[in-house]
């Protein structure tokens, strides 16, 4: 399957990056980046930014920013199993497994992509690399949100079950990165004639990790909850966990602005490291993006997916983990300096994302005659 | 009141690391340790990353006989100090009823 | 009043043991369990446990977990303070002062009966039975709001003072069990001419702790101020602070499923302890939750209670504290492991509580006549 | 414009605290009060002092309440922010400019009576009087919120735009205090000789923290934000994070409900240290706020707010800060007793303000002839 | 720069009862304390119950003169080390104006 | 193993001051620091203040070579004493891989 879509691709990419620059579209793409900009979440990024840039005194509790994750991870898994109920009643699983293998495809490929471009254009050592691709094959629940978000509000809300592919989206990505990273750094080693240390017997342990870790088992864990729930409840005794979790609901969007908040406090810090990390990773954390993100558009809607749905999808493959793979590459592969892979994710693809990719995307569905 | 001296080794590192040598520690023979939430700087201090518990430094501490305070120091140095933020120290304490820490 | 209604007793618990198992009503309690398990609330509680057998990652931070225990009773307080004030400016005093004195006897009977199973038929310590009694015979504010909502879903609602009960549960149950624990001890000592240390000294100390401790200045301050407030305030000005407190709100329901998840995370530790504490206590703690539930029930029945009320009673009465009673206990009685009796109260009685004792006690109080 | 206003003053001063005495005005001050007190609010505040007289165990984790006071701040700025677009696009600036300047005034106006006072009349020492004038001389912005919500209680709702006016008022009474009692205690160094040694040099420092400290970046961060997204937002996209942050809504008033639980407990614990700081402080603490108090009512109604707009404006230049002056005033006038600024701030005038001074700075407003 | 040898008397035990350990130090002659939340491991660690402080285990430090800390060292373990999770050790430390402490 | 003889340099004060100390004490040539949130009393202690931050208490350390550990508490005791509440003290430590720490 994997060769002929990607033929097609090829054929599909140059004339996109022409279109994309015609005027009317540009113009329709300010205006999305206005109308997605100045709402309350990316203005809370932006305050913290600020805040840290002028040593402002706005301290987050690290607990309430837990609490706060914990709530977001619960709250898309939830509302997801609800919404795949009621697909699943409607349509059995005829409209979902084909965006479900398609992201399935993204989460493999993504981290490949990753690594071959940061091996082999920007030249950083394997641990680098891979430590760096296990971020970007990842998803980011936040950014979720956002382009969730962002599509409701431009009237053209996601297929319901968006939240299942966030889920399918977590894992494999950091497991094939790492994989990758600990095979080739052992045959390099191998090789040297040097002895390994420390992250080495340490790799299924963290892959292990990763697939039990907290973001999968919140997300997958309420998913099975809503789901089940959703199917022997009544409705009446159901609404009040779908208004405590549902992510129009007022809890979820304020929580959204406080956890950007903190978001943009510890970026704000991390744009230091901009100049550390130089402009070869700037380049990699916007162009990868793009680059992924047209691959979730194409195959969201090669799968199926409505406007909304291929936007979202998009976003979640553009976007980079900054929760799940830190600590997970952290442990595998020590030698890979996590200040490259935490700026990249968090300083530079997250914040484009936000206020850039997301309206991209939704023009690239467009295009690409989403609906 | 009788005293035992017996060796406090402390380890203080990113709190990826810190669980493992808690239980690492225990392996070598303390029968025991403390763990306490901490935040620092150091040389690779920007290496710590958020894990889902929270704090991004930790410090442990074991009471232990001097043998013991070797194998986990030697453990220690040789497995994490080249790729992670760790510091660790030794020091004399004396010990109530230290015999249960042999 | 108490021995006539313990020869009552005598004559009417051999039939119901016989009349449960009658196939009809077996029929509708498996029907009720489904009912009451497909729920938000045990599945957290069931994920918790998975994801600690699986050594899975989810941490709640252990300040979200105390808020959100503050929360909870505040709100059962709060609730409970509102409702007492309708109840009373409708009827006087006259339709709860019979389940007051219920609810007082059955937390002073309920220690005693536990003490005596523990020690007489487990043959535990001195100091073990009047620890794990102490737990039993106080109760779980979390098991309230679980039985609460499965008679809420049944439509038989509670009788609106039920929160009423649940705080005056709290107290007597603990220092009743600590008091015989304590003296018992001293009398043992003396026996053997042992120089008793700590814990003796700090007999009163403790008590007083129990009666000024935070979840029964939180309930009855609460209580308090939802009674004084429903009085001086019109309803409009009430409402927002209703709607934050009240037990069938968003706040409370979603509230209740972290907290579930935190309690199986814990009680899936415990698990591992069940071989340790033996049959006995695994018995024990299905065993006086049946019975206490079952006096629960008869004692609300007589009291006057509704179906709804009579299936909470039997609930908390049942139920064992797990967050009042450990540092209580701990202080008083150290020489009581409190392995045991934090293993019996949170992996035993709890979930059993949860999954099958809300409906069995509901179908209990049906067989009673209670409407 | 100074003289003027403070000549008038003294003409108005003495038949307010004649008038402020009949009969009929104190009936209508003994309601108000009765329908004041009585609310969960307040009442919340009396929990934690009883709490912490009798030695109870109610605990709030503090990262509770620091979540708490982010969330209040957050949510006082984003309503303002909202209200002031209102008024801003129905009359300009029109409306907003003389009370906005009044408040200024009086925040310069606060710490220099405050520091007279407590110097002159108090004979205390220069750092003493200079770090209780930086806590007078700022605000609290919880006495906001309950003063905010007193006057929706009383059908008096204030001016939409008084969210802006405590943004103005939280910072230069600290600032013009710190200076001075700086600057007073550089003079007196010198001509004692002494060297100086800690603080000093931390003047600038300190000011800069304080304006750029996690109050005023929280709130007139949240007011940019929100003025913006109420300018530029569907009514639709915008009503989740109304919900959330809005004031009158029941997040913020159970939230409110229990950080006065907390400062109950504080204060509680404060209370011992009344004897210690003396008759004089107390007096000071109840009587400066009268006067400020009738101050803010006064220049309020000059400056043309509403009734509920000058009862809240007079609440808050009565109110003392107690979060963002402490570590201004400690890092910079370290000879200060912290314990008496914060025993006035928190023990005497908080608890002063929302049981009393509120509803008799409605009565004031009043008299003035607001409406 | 005069410096003072003074002890530092370290408890670490169960939160139940580390307030009352830290109070009793100081009604021994400890001019202060110092109160850490932790975390561990021991034999007796499973002991340990949540209060509503949060914290299950506790660090106290008292720095004092030889007497007292033997004063708390013998009060500790005669009453707390039978039945509560608790260890606790001494080390020589030279504190700045310690005659403060005395 | 080789261990290098260094100081443990301990402040405990209100955490107004503690971040000031933590950055002066790099600047005087620590290598690093460790700070954790503790509560406390002492002779001065109701002075704390909540900070944004939260903890009111907290402790600062430093394993530093004797010189630094002189200039460190110099400057604590000459800075922070009169008016803060802190106390300061120095503990012989071995440290792991010293040479990094000189
Ligand atoms: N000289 C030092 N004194 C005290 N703690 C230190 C020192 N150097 C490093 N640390 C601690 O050890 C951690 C790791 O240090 P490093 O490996 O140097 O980045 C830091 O986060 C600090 O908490
Ligand atoms: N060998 C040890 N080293 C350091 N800390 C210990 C040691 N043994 C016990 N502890 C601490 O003391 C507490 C009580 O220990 P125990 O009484 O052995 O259960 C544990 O929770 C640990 O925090
Ligand atoms: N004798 C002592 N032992 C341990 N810690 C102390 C001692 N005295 C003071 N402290 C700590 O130092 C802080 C400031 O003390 P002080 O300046 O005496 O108020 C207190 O909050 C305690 O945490
Ligand atoms: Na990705
Ligand atoms: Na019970
Ligand atoms: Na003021």
């Amino acid at each position: 399957m994997m060769i002929p879509l990607c033929s097609d691709l090829l054929a599909v990419a140059p004339p996109v990056v022409v279109a994309i620059a015609t005027a009317e579209q540009l113009s329709r793409i300010l205006e999305s980046l206005e109308r997605n900009l100045l709402t309350p979440i990316p203005l809370c990024f932006v305050l913290g930014i600020i805040c840290t840039r002028i040593h402002g005194g706005i301290k987050i509790p690290k607990e309430l920013y837990l609490s706060i994750a914990i709530f977001l991870l619960m709250s898309i898994g939830f509302v997801g199993g609800h919404e795949l109920a009621h697909e699943y009643q409607e349509h059995g699983v005829s409209t979902i497994w084909k965006p479900a293998l398609a992201t399935l495809f993204l989460g493999c490929l993504t981290p490949i992509t990753s690594f071959l471009v940061l091996r082999y254009v920007g030249r950083l050592s394997i641990a680098d690399s891979a430590g760096i691709a296990a971020h970007y094959g990842s998803t980011s629940a936040v950014t979720y949100a956002v382009a969730n978000s962002f599509v409701e509000q431009s009237q053209h809300p996601a297929n319901s079950f968006l939240p299942t592919l966030v889920t399918i989206l977590e894992c494999p990505g950091i497991a094939i990165a790492l994989v990758l990273g600990a095979a080739l750094m052992a045959r390099e080693r191998a090789v040297k004639g040097g002895g390994g240390k420390a992250g080495e017997g340490k790799l299924w342990e963290a892959l292990y990790e990763v697939m039990t870790g907290q973001s999968i088992m919140l997300m997958a864990g309420l998913l099975v909850i809503g789901f089940v729930s959703t199917m022997f409840m009544s409705e009446q005794a159901f609404q009040p966990f779908y208004d405590f979790f549902q992510s129009k609901g007022m809890l979820f969007r304020g929580c959204l602005c406080i956890f950007l908040l903190e978001m943009g406090l510890v970026a704000g810090e991390r744009l230091g490291d901009l100049l550390k990390v130089g402009p070869f990773l700037v380049a990699f954390g916007v162009g990868i993006a793009l680059v992924h993100g047209f691959l979730g558009a194409y195959f969201g809607h090669l799968a199926g997916l409505n406007l909304g749905g291929c936007t979202v999808l998009a976003a979640i493959v553009a976007s980079a983990s900054y929760i799940a793979a830190p600590p997970a590459v952290r442990l595998t592969l020590p030698e890979a300096n996590p200040t490259l892979s935490i700026t990249a994710a968090l300083a530079i693809t997250f914040p484009f994302n936000i206020a850039f990719g997301i309206p991209i995307y939704y023009e690239m569905a467009k295009w690409l005659g989403a609906t | 009141m009788q005293l035992y001296p017996l060796k406090l080794v402390t380890v203080v590192g990113e709190s990826v690391i810190m669980d493992d040598i808690a239980k690492e520690g225990v392996k070598l023979g303390a029968t025991g340790y403390t763990m306490t939430d901490a935040a620092g700087e150091g040389s690779r201090g920007a290496r710590n990353v958020l894990v889902s518990s929270g704090a991004k430094t930790q410090k442990v501490e074991f009471v232990v006989p001097m043998e013991v305070a070797e194998k986990i120091l030697k453990h220690v140095s040789h497995t994490y100090f080249e790729h992670y933020a760790c510091i660790a120290w030794l020091a004399d304490v004396q010990v109530v009823r230290g015999q249960q820490y042999l």
